[in-house]
């Protein structure tokens, strides 16, 4: 992998160089959080931003988006629409949420959608510093070694620059004059330093060895109705979940004519209508049961199945639940450390 | 990916129905319909394959998509079957179509039955209600393949005479030698109904030719069923994974993105709909 | 309902006319509107009005009157469909907002005094199906002009609306709002339907619960929340109460503590 | 004895119905009636916290939601000893004209014209009126798209809120209404000149009484702290109850209006008649080319006032625009108080509105309301009462007289469902 040097000063100048690959996308500021917004102005670029409200999935899944347009001649594909982006400051965690996403989304029978926009938006990732949700680490998510196109690395007055595809490499050459192909046995020194003191930046107390086993043991276990009696089923933790892919499927048709779009929609497991079939029956009736799947799903059964859980502990659950109900809580309970569901 | 009777043909967009044309419909039973239809385009008609057990999305453009078992059975090549109940949006839509009228369908998804495993051996095919939807397709495909199986044993129940699908189909099997078609029903309203009169369970005293470690057994039908059902199959002696049984969800996309059919980490559209009762009892929720 | 366009009315019973009005604001589908339907009666919007059998009837209002519920039935007996608009039809609306206290006749009095009416025939406030029975329902205060407009599309083809059945909040996360609820903000985004792609809360306001309640509303979870964030009982029933209705009323009947 | 009756009468907001009672040859008794169940909105919120009545009063009236919005708020404010900055004022103000034009387009294009031009209703002008038709729609579409700018969406906003606004527009949305309001003066100038020179016929002539906010230095508006009479009294907006009077009659839910013991008038005709003179721009040069004596006469002539409002509210709105672009978005304001008392006074499209409040220890503890079409309700019957009578005596059939009653009940653009506590119930 190319490995480069850009002086943090310079980062701007860089940006705009690149202002070719795409529009430029990153967190900026939403209330006391952040979003990943469309930047008209440089100065509002931060690389210290913290964690944004959604993960990066939006710009590959949109919340809400035309499938296709049908009239009476026919379908008429909406892909043509897809712009192409830059989205700068994406942290290791939220990238290899991607990951995950890349392994539902692209591989046997790949979704054009999810393809088409993943391919048109360059992902540019920062390093950053864990705070108090962050736990990463524990799902072995607090670095990444793909799925990006540029990752910037800490280095005091510089970032390093990993250059992680094709079109990484055409944007740093595009910017060519900035970068500095010089790295230093003291610049290495550096990022290790750095790299080793931020694994002392994490504070959540949160262990998830043998999740998949404790699930096994505790899928009876009354604290899952303790859970839906408190759960308000509003799918707020599966939107804001890097890794939750669940969608709908609606169409929508114009008055009185043969024409309308066939649109997608993020759903979640935790709403009334997940497993609701034909003739009233729901499989999943009890929030309790629909609590139950977010967390097998996530801490078991992804786990039996790739080796690693579909959480990437970017704590968007824990900030997010408004009655506290997420990894944490649910790990911990379970564990039998700490009842949080009485 | 299932290994399918022949390789999967792919589409550009999976999302994307392709149309087919209505050939014929005519009613089953009150609510339940038969549709046989016929791809729009000449190519796709002769190039159409399949699995028994598996499904198709069935699109009204302007109300939705809803998954649908294949009823007919691909050694038949050039048309689909269907045979739809009544029940909500997206199936009332399909009823109010005529013949001749067109209908869009993407498929066939999901596994199917396992038929390069099934083949010399012997069949013990059981369904009620809706079941019939999938398992004709097996039948069918059994009965035009017939040299491939051993001892074929077909079992139906429907509640009433009235509510049995497919019922002049069946009655033609019981006359035919190589294959032994139980019909059972709940209830005779009519008094006039010739087969037998109580649960399909009662028809197993009479699987009498069958070698059970060579036997694979198929089951669908409304969820009560499964239980009982697999009990008798146990008393026959039919490894649990052997005996299979073809599964509803929600279904929203069919090629396991959308997230509704998932158990654990398994995809009803994908890893199923057909399951062994080995996997069922490994995975608590599939039958509920 | 091949091509004969099916014959719609469009009616209002007692309440603020907003539904109403929103659909005299499809400006830009008025005409399509008018083209797709005929629209036989829609006393709001014109005067030559024929009230005979028809496909749908669209009825906003409350059921207040005894003169209300008259026309209410004569809707319904001549009508195929029957579609419930906006809060104070779906679930009693803004003036139904004191159900769980069960006082109305004393508020009677309190505005009136001791005035002996002559005419007495007003009611308690009640949504369209305490009375009839409603094939469907758009909820919302008012009703969104989308939804409206997707629910007519549908009919004209022969299918029915599709109500929203989960919460606020998921619209809310759609557009990246930060939770209110969080924030220590009385939102009751949880315990209300979709479709108004959560506009309040787009404007750093919290839900005021327009829509009325979602299905499986947990009001008792969302309760003891705000309980817990120091709201007094008194301030949550409120705040349900103010769109929730009798539908609302019902559900916190059932809660332990809730009622006054 | 013989009655007409105009029932459901059509195109007004909400449901209301005519009785005129004849015997012989004489009008007996002319009720204007609402069919509506009373909503008790004075009850609904007392012991509630401000910002739950502020939500909720405004359901009142889907059409005049703004004006219930800012009656509210001003009300409430003034209980809490809040005083907004001037963004917060301007963009009050500006969905006061969303409000405004949305409201007058409506009446004066699909309601009036078709009335005036003898239709059925607007949809059935298009053959030969497409382009008023057309006019009509775009400048209320225009003024939805104000309010959805300014309150969050047309009709039941909630971003006005009491010490400011939950989000402020962006720049683009706020240039997009001054480029609109440029782009529809024309229109709006076309239909008050051909409003303007017509002779109304419908009703007979009765002098009358009217009222309307009086906004300070001597300008014309729709916000003000104090009250103007056409006889020249000023009151403030705390003593309304000296304009408003308000009685119950025990064979209505009605509470009647009366000023000096007479029904007068609100909306836009009182607004013109008192405060014309103000005027400046196209509007003022309409105002004096067009008024004149049966200006006070006549109801008919509120659907010229109304599309003089329109030009006015077009050619403040750029203005007001560029004001509010020049200043900051302001934290919003706390209560300084909590206990308190209070009027707020606006002027909705169809009239004076009043909203008085008391607060105790940070709950309303009172509210009384009164909505223009509650004043209106007096005069509006006398002018039916006398033109019945005459048309009555001229030997005009009853399918005549109906429609004429039908016509002056809508020139005073009855927002019936607006009845806070207006309600009559019909027994027979
Ligand atoms: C693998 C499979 C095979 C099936 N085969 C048949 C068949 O051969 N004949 C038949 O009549 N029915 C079959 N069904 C059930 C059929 O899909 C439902 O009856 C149908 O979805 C109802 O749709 P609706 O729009 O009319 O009902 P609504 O209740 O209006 O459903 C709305 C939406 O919910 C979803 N949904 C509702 N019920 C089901 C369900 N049972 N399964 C999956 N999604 C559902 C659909 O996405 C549908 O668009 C099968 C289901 C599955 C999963
Ligand atoms: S489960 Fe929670 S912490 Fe894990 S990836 Fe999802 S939102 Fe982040
Ligand atoms: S767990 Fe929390 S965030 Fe998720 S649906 Fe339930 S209440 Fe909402
Ligand atoms: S702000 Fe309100 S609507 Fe949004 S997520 Fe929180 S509770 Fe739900």
């Amino acid at each position: 992998m190319r490995v480069l040097k850009l002086r943090k000063k310079d980062l701007k100048k860089m940006l705009e160089k690149i202002s070719s690959f795409g529009e430029l996308w990153a967190p900026v500021k939403k209330g006391d959080k952040f979003a990943f917004q469309k930047i008209d102005n440089l100065n509002d670029v931060d690389p210290n931003a913290g964690r944004t409200i959604l993960p990066l999935k939006k710009f590959m899944v949109p919340p809400r988006f035309s499938m296709f347009r049908y009239d009476k001649d026919g379908y008429h594909e909406q892909l043509g629409e897809v712009t192409d982006r830059v989205v700068f400051g994406a942290h290791a965690c939220d990238i290899n949420g991607l990951l995950i996403l890349d392994k539902v989304f692209a591989e046997e029978f790949s979704d054009p959608y999810y393809i088409e926009r993943r391919k048109r938006t360059a992902i540019i990732g920062v390093s950053c510093v864990p705070d108090e949700f962050c736990f990463c680490k524990e799902t072995n998510t607090d670095t990444v070694d793909e799925g990006y196109d540029l990752f910037f690395s800490e280095l005091g007055d510089d970032f390093l620059v990993w250059v992680g595809s094709s079109k990484g490499d055409d944007m740093v050459r595009a910017a060519e004059e900035l970068f500095d192909e010089n790295i230093s046995v003291k610049d290495i020194q550096k990022f290790i330093e750095w790299k080793k003191w931020r694994e002392t930046q994490f504070k959540m107390d949160i262990d998830l060895t043998a999740m998949p086993d404790i699930f096994e043991l505790k899928i009876d276990d009354k604290v899952w109705e303790k859970i839906g009696e408190k759960c308000l089923a509003c799918g707020s933790c599966s939107m804001v979940c890097p890794t939750c892919n669940c969608f709908n499927v609606t169409d929508t048709v114009a008055l009185g004519k043969m024409e309308g779009t066939r649109d997608r929609c993020w759903d979640a497991c935790t709403l009334h209508e997940y497993s609701l079939v034909a003739g009233g029956h729901n499989f999943r009736g009890s929030r309790a049961d629909r609590m139950k799947l977010w967390y097998t799903h996530k801490l078991q059964a992804f786990i039996g199945e790739f080796g690693k859980p579909s959480c990437v502990g970017c704590g968007r659950c824990i900030t997010t639940c408004p009655v506290d109900i997420n990894v944490k809580t649910v790990a911990k309970t379970l564990r039998g450390e700490e009842v949080y569901f009485k | 990916m299932n290994e399918g009777l022949c390789a999967d043909i792919k589409l550009a967009n999976d999302f994307q129905p392709d149309m087919m044309r209505i050939v014929r419909k005519y009613n089953l039973t009150d609510d339940v319909r038969f549709f046989q239809v016929r791809p729009m385009e000449e190519q796709k008609a002769l190039t159409l394959c399949y699995n028994p057990g598996q499904f198709m999305m069935v699109s009204r453009l302007g109300v939705g998509e809803a998954p649908f078992s294949i009823s007919s059975t691909p050694s038949r090549p050039g048309l689909l079957e269907f045979c739809i109940r009544e029940v909500g949006q997206v199936t009332q839509s399909i009823f109010r179509l005529n013949e001749n009228d067109s209908i869009g369908v993407r498929g066939p998804y999901g596994n199917g039955f396992p038929m390069e495993r099934l083949k010399g051996r012997d069949l013990v095919i059981t369904m009620g209600g809706l079941g019939a939807a999938p398992l004709r397709s097996l039948i069918l495909y059994a009965l035009d393949n017939r040299d491939d199986f051993g001892e074929i044993y077909l079992l139906h129940g429907a509640k009433k005479p009235g509510e049995m699908l497919f019922k002049t189909e069946f009655f033609d099997m019981i006359e035919r030698k190589d294959v032994n078609t139980m019909l059972t029903v709940d209830a005779d309203d009519t008094g006039k109904w010739p087969a037998k009169v109580g649960l399909v369970t009662t028809l197993f005293k009479d699987i009498k030719q069958i070698d059970p470690a060579n036997t694979f057994a198929a089951i669908c039908g409304p969820p009560v069923m499964y239980k009982f059902v697999i009990q008798e199959l146990l008393k026959l002696k039919i490894p649990k994974n052997q005996i299979l049984l073809s599964l509803e969800r929600r279904m929203k996309c069919g090629i396991g993105k959308c997230g509704h059919c998932v158990v654990k980490h398994i995809y009803t559209c994908m890893d199923g709909p057909v399951f062994s009762y080995w996997d069922v009892i490994n995975m608590k929720e599939l039958i509920y | 309902m091949a091509n004969q366009l099916p014959r719609v009315g469009i009616y209002g019973l007692t309440g603020c006319a907003g539904d109403q009005l929103t659909i005299i604001n499809c400006e830009d589908e008025i005409l399509a509107l008018f083209g797709a339907a005929d629209i036989r009666s829609f006393v709001m919007a014109k005067s030559d009005n024929t009230e005979d059998e028809m496909d749908v009837a669209f009825v906003e209002g409350s059921v207040s009157t005894e003169e209300d519920l008259s026309m209410l039935k004569d809707i319904r007996k001549r009508s195929k469909i029957l579609i419930a608009i906006g809060g104070c039809a779906s679930c009693g609306g803004p003036q139904s907002g004191r159900a769980l206290e069960k006082n109305w006749k004393d508020r009677i009095k309190q505005v009136y005094g001791n005035t002996k009416f002559e005419i007495p025939d007003a009611k308690e406030h009640q949504p369209l199906s305490a009375h009839v029975k409603v094939d469907g329902v758009i909820p919302g205060c008012p009703i969104d002009k989308g939804e409206f407009l997707r629910a007519v599309s549908r009919i004209v083809n022969g299918d029915m609306p599709i109500a929203y059945k989960y919460p606020v909040c998921v619209e809310c996360k759609y557009n990246e709002n930060e939770c209110l609820l969080l924030k220590g903000i009385p939102c009751i985004g949880p315990l209300t339907a979709a479709g108004c792609d959560s506009v309040c809360v787009n404007h750093n306001i919290p839900c005021v619960g327009c829509r009325g309640p979602v299905i499986e509303a947990n009001v008792a979870s969302e309760y003891k929340l705000l309980l817990e964030k120091k709201f007094s009982k008194e301030d949550i029933v409120n705040r349900a109460m103010m769109f929730g209705g009798v539908k609302m009323a019902e559900l916190l009947e059932n809660l332990k503590g809730a009622k006054k | 004895m013989k009655k007409i009756r105009v029932d459901h009468l059509s195109r007004v907001e909400g449901h209301g119905a005519i009785t005129v009672e004849i015997e012989g040859k004489k009008v007996k008794d002319v009720k204007f009636e609402i069919l509506e169940g009373p909503r008790l909105f004075e009850t609904l919120t007392i012991g509630k916290l401000p910002e739950e009545n502020v939500s909720v009063v405004p359901r009142i009236c889907a059409i005049c939601t703004l004006s219930h919005k800012n009656a509210s708020l001003r009300g409430v404010e003034k209980c809490l000893g809040i005083e907004v900055p001037q963004k917060v004022a301007l963009m009050r103000e500006l969905m006061m004209l969303g409000e405004n034009v949305e409201s007058n387009a409506l009446h004066v294009y699909l309601l009036a014209l078709p009335d005036i031009l003898g239709y059925p209703n607007a949809i059935a002008m298009v053959d030969k009126y497409a382009e008023a038709v057309t006019e009509g729609l775009t400048l209320k579409k225009f003024g939805n798209r104000i309010m959805e700018i300014t309150a969050a969406r047309a009709t039941h906003g909630e971003n006005p809120i009491i010490g400011g606004f939950g989000r402020y527009p962006s720049k683009e949305d706020l240039l997009e209404l001054k480029d609109t309001a440029i782009k529809l003066l024309p229109a709006a100038n076309k239909v008050v000149e051909l409003l303007g020179p017509m002779d109304f016929k419908y009703s007979e002539d009765e002098k009358t009484t009217f009222a309307c906010v009086n906004p300070p230095k001597n300008e014309f508006g729709y916000v003000a702290d104090s009250i103007i009479l056409s006889d020249g009294k000023v009151f403030d907006a705390e003593e309304y109850t000296k304009v408003t009077n308000e009685k119950i009659v025990p064979h209505s839910y009605a509470k009647r209006s009366s000023y000096k013991g007479a029904p007068y008038t609100v909306g836009a005709i009182a607004r013109m008649n008192n405060l014309g003179d103000r005027l400046k721009g196209q509007a003022g040069k309409y105002y004096k080319k067009f008024s004149n004596d049966r200006w006070l006469t006549n109801p008919l002539y509120n659907n010229v006032a109304q599309a003089i409002e329109l030009v006015y509210d077009l050619e403040l709105l750029p203005g007001l625009v560029d004001k509010i672009l020049k200043l900051k978005d302001p934290e919003i304001v706390k209560p300084n108080r909590q206990t308190g008392k209070g009027t707020g006074a606006v002027e909705a499209p169809r009239g004076t509105l009043y909203h008085s409040y008391e607060i105790k220890d940070g709950r309303m503890s009172k509210v009384d309301i009164i909505t223009p079409t509650a004043q209106n309700l007096d005069d509006s019957e006398r002018y039916l009462r006398k033109t019945a009578q005459k048309m009555l005596e001229k030997g005009k059939k009853d399918d005549e007289i109906k429609r004429h009653m039908e016509i002056i009940a809508r020139a005073y653009d009855p927002c019936i469902s607006c009845s806070a506590h207006l309600v009559k119930l019909v027994r027979r």
